[in-house]
């Protein structure tokens, strides 16, 4: 299969659905003919014109707010938050109104809008533009929350995200858009609350998102070399959160570490791991393990950039230690 | 506006609104509607003068005072009051209560108990009505309380750059809660607000229903001929406390409330009838005693409502169910 | 000890700290001569005047900002948020300034800001004033979250945030405001990150928070006649999180349920159990279970309303079947 | 301003300004400045002519353009350079970077890379000063592009209201990114929008200093007065790229950056200088030169700094460590 950068990929699934559907059109900064801060919108102005890639004024409330309504009235926006640091300043839209809205009206009126914006650490983007939000979203009723790793994913996933009438927010890592993999041509939808299995192995779960599913990778291929056999699963959406996939590959390890770069309390490291230590606690063989990013705002300069993301080497480590359990 | 007909409507209008808030604030009271209640006794007008020009297909976004935008835009009595009365029959299911009706089939699309959204979700569907080539028209409805907020500020310019088919109608009753509108705007002078965002702005007597309508006639218009949005400050007070049950008379007096009752929205309207002669006396109390016989069947409608069934508490969370 | 109501009770340590510390001052909605929606600064008007009981414009983002910048040049802000709903839209401040600042000037800026409101569900007041969002804050590092259950402990708390050079949520249960019990005279301190057990038990723990407690304590009552001895545990603060006294408390019952009014996905329950789960994974004799709120926007209807908040009912059957475990 | 002092004090500022940028532009292709990097160049002016009334206790808060405002408010360059190399050494120690400049020593408060919250931190210092009963100055500096964001109209507005000792300084570079204002303001008059709060607007050319500086002067002494803040809309343009390494002509023009080079704010004072007679070119060329060679030693200290320990990286996120 041909092999296309997380960018291209998720570009080739909007400008298809903008084909496809002209109810759609996106609002954010940068996103006409500059074609976007990330190139998500490259090319699609000359197509579609200013009224469907709308540059925005800098007023990240004001646009969400208005894609609520738009959303509500016929029409399916797509947020283009650049970096989804600046969108919480959106935060009561996103969760007093777009996500309460459906229920309030009874589901009389539907809510078909995708949120997106970059998340993550790298680059000496320092605090202001690199945080991950997945696990503040995903505490809210009413919401969806994609976070893929891969770029064939990504394209099905926010494939499926532009035809789902729930609003999602669609988080893209900044390290990892870059990144090429093999992307289906044509029509490519993934399912929310599915899980990807990345690896099968049968000593111990690994579950990681984003970056960290190409970090643990690695770990994988390092610890494959010393016998160790590791399941990787990668939740591709968090709400909903594929819980059978990860029950199923506790059940087969016995042994569960999840490895997430953002931060550890109430995230969603804890909550994967609260859900195995209720309904999969028999099938534990040891300690629920998570590795997380620093408990700190990021922090610019690259050597202390570095020590505030699990690398590699600690996942790895926190794998053999684990199985030494 | 010349025929009766029109004239007879507003009245309407407004004592539907007027009668339904005073049922709802007795049945506060009796504890019949349960959580907060905002009444719009005193500013019936702006919700009638406005929504007299509206279409069905047309949208209204309102706030937490929104029984009168509700009704003028063509809820059903006894789907407002049955609401109030948590039941499943109300329009919301019983799931929104008096600061959040739905009734996306008459064009409500929302009153909100968070004070500014509304504006900023105006201006989307204005973005919808706009892209879809419809001339459909989007109004919000908001108090001064929300001038100072920044979503008035983002929603307004958005609406002005990309010329959105908007009504802004501002509706000052001069307090939010109990702080004087003069206390905390630096300018208090809402209609001036337009120039910054390239739109008209319009103070009008929001007491007075034929000037609102007259405004907002040529606001729709506008709206609707793709010349863009345009705000309205429709002058007004309320006359009864910011939400039932609480006071009243610590930051504003007896008499400003009292001298404020003399200049009614609907005594204004009934004066003009009788002085211009387009509606007898008679012709009005018979209206006013038609109304008030909805709203009694309304209340009854409500009273004798089903509960929802709390195994539906979580439906409707996502679209799938 | 005096029987005072929550709201005398931070009534009380607010005003005693506004006496003793001229740099301290109020905003927010109607928290001049009208004393606060809830009371919270009854009287104080009348002595301190418009300086330090700021009546605010409806401008969330704005005064909470604004309170940030007055926090780092030498005063004390107490941003009084009515509800904690209305603060969303000052996440932004909240999250990326409020709780970045000490840390991007290493240390230089302090950051002494109390923000505090109005949290849960109760009186019918649906789905913008019901609320619970202590887990959220709870994520970002750089802040101290608050969550009183009981008068007393609400002064000692509050006392404690207005001496503390951290930014704080103080976030008090609607339905609590209004209950009594012993409040210590003069001034009286709580140190944050120490939890209290409210009752000591040995066949089981439970973890509670705000109403939550009460309803536990309800149960502990019923369960008690039956012979089932509960230790019962309210944090009081979740960040910083008490870890020794439920890993303790663990280690002696060797079950763990937690009770929270607020949604279960990434939520303090998870982090509880998360943790429970890998440090005291080997005290376990049965799986952790959480008991939540329904995962939904709050109902205004009042037979919906209660259908979505742990009764004692479900909390006194949740806590038999997980000792039947 | 009638003697030479202060007028070389602006020459040397302004010069100091734009060679720590052309430093710091240079490091940045040769990848010794990490993150982005948004560079002063042609606004000079503005953060000289505002920051010459300052006194160390006033305090000043920007933006993600932000290194003019910190040498202005007396940053060390060895510092901003440090920080900028992402060294101990810096200003924040290496944790902040380009967008988060912290020097509470010199009354810099921060920069910060969310557009709009300097505004709001400023009016909370000018409540502060306030409150504390000083007479010290608070000053926000922040782009065209915040003007469309809320936190200005709330900002403004409570600033209005209570009379806070502030300014606003609005540098009017005429795009966001690649954005021009016009397409996102619905009225692209700045200093206008100050009577919406209440207070003076007004409209200077940025790229004069001594215009800057005379404006300013007034509005600190009214804001030390207590008479209020003063919003300030300086027309200005910046000659270099949004940030180093981005396109610059897709855009705008090569015709536009050129022709307002010849409006350079440094070149305009010294043909003033030259003019009038206050300095000879010698007397310039002298101070640049020393200013040259301050830069190079920043740079140099810069470069030799030490890295942060990363065992540190999470210190100083609560008080207690
Ligand atoms: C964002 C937000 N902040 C505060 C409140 C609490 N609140 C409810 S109504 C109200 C006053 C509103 O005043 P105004 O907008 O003038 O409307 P009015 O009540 O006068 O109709 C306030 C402060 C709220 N609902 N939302
Ligand atoms: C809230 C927020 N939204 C978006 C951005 C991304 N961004 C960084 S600089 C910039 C343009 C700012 O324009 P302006 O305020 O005019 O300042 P200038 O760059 O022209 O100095 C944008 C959109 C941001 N930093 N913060
Ligand atoms: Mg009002
Ligand atoms: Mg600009």
């Amino acid at each position: 299969m041909r092999q296309l950068t997380m960018m291209k990929a998720t570009l080739e699934a909007l400008s298809g659905e903008m084909a496809r559907n002209p109810a759609i059109f996106v609002l954010g900064e940068g996103i006409g003919k500059r074609g976007g801060n990330f190139n998500t919108t490259s090319g699609l102005f000359d197509f579609h014109g200013p009224q469907r890639l709308r540059d925005t004024p800098i007023s990240e409330r004001g646009f969400v707010g208005l894609a609520c309504g738009a959303a509500m009235t016929g029409t399916r926006p797509v947020v283009d938050f650049m970096f989804a640091d600046f969108v919480l300043d959106a935060a009561g839209e996103i969760i007093n109104q777009i996500a309460k809205i459906q229920y309030m009206s009874s589901g009389r009126i539907k809510m078909p809008i995708v949120l997106r914006g970059c998340i993550g650490i790298g680059h000496a983007a320092a605090t202001h533009h690199s945080g991950s939000y997945y696990s503040l979203y995903a505490q809210f009723p009413g919401l969806r929350v994609v976070v893929p790793s891969m770029p064939g994913d990504a394209k099905g996933l926010l494939t499926t995200a532009l035809r789902c009438d729930d609003p999602v927010l669609f988080l893209e890592h900044r390290e990892v858009l870059g990144l090429k993999g093999p992307v289906p041509e044509g029509d490519h939808l993934v399912e929310f609350g599915k899980a990807s299995v990345m690896r099968q192995g049968s000593d111990v779960t690994v579950v990681a998102l984003a970056l960290m599913v190409h970090k643990a990778l690695a770990a994988c291929d390092i610890l494959e070399r010393d016998g160790i056999s590791v399941e990787l699963i990668d939740p591709r959406t968090i709400a909903p959160l594929d819980h059978d996939t990860i029950l199923r590959s506790v059940a087969k390890t016995g042994r569960l570490l999840i490895v997430d770069e953002a931060f550890a309390p109430c995230g969603i490291g804890a909550e994967i791991a609260a859900l195995v230590a209720d309904v999969g606690f028999d099938e534990l063989d040891a300690p629920i393990r998570r590795l997380n990013g620093a408990h700190t705002p990021t922090p610019y300069s690259p050597p202390l950039e570095t020590a505030v993301v699990p690398s590699t080497e600690i996942i790895t480590q926190a794998i053999r230690d684990l199985c030494d359990e | 506006m010349q025929e009766k007909q029109p004239f007879l409507e507003l009245y309407r209008t407004m004592m539907l609104i007027r009668l339904c808030e005073e049922r709802l604030a007795k049945s506060h009271s009796r504890g019949l509607v349960h959580g907060a209640c905002h009444t719009y006794v005193g500013q019936e007008a702006i919700a009638t003068g406005v929504s007299a020009h509206l279409r069905l297909e047309d949208v209204v976004f309102s706030t937490h005072r929104g029984h009168g935008h509700a009704l003028a835009k063509g809820l059903d009595p006894r789907q407002l009051i049955a609401e109030l009365y948590g039941r499943e029959t109300g329009c919301s299911r019983g799931r929104g209560g008096s600061m959040h009706l739905f009734a996306p089939e008459v064009g409500l699309m929302g009153t909100s108990g968070i004070v500014g959204p509304c504006i900023l979700q105006a201006a989307g569907a204005g973005y919808s009505f706009k892209l879809l080539k419809t001339d459909r028209v989007a109004v919000a409805f908001f108090g001064d309380g929300a001038v100072n907020n920044g979503a008035f500020h983002e929603g307004l310019n958005m609406a002005g750059i990309w010329k959105l088919p908007v009504l802004f109608v501002c509706e000052n009753n001069q307090f939010a809660t109990e702080v004087p509108f003069a206390c905390s705007a630096g300018n208090p002078r809402v209609a001036h607000r337009g120039a910054a965002y390239g739109m008209p702005g319009i103070e009008l007597d929001g007491n007075d229903v034929l000037a609102v309508h007259t405004a907002a006639g040529e606001a729709v218009a506008r709206a609707r001929n793709g010349e863009g949005p345009t705000l309205l400050e429709c002058i007004t007070y309320r006359t009864r406390p910011h939400s039932e049950g609480m006071g009243d008379f610590t930051y504003r007096t007896r008499e400003d409330v009292e001298q404020w009752k003399t200049r009614c929205p609907i005594l204004k309207l009934k004066r003009h009838a009788l002085e211009t002669g387009w509606a007898s006396i008679e012709a009005l109390d018979t209206l006013e005693r038609e109304v008030a016989a909805v709203v009694e069947l309304a209340h009854e409608f409500g009273e004798q409502s089903d509960w929802p069934n709390p195994a539906t508490a979580t439906h409707h969370v996502y679209a799938s169910h």
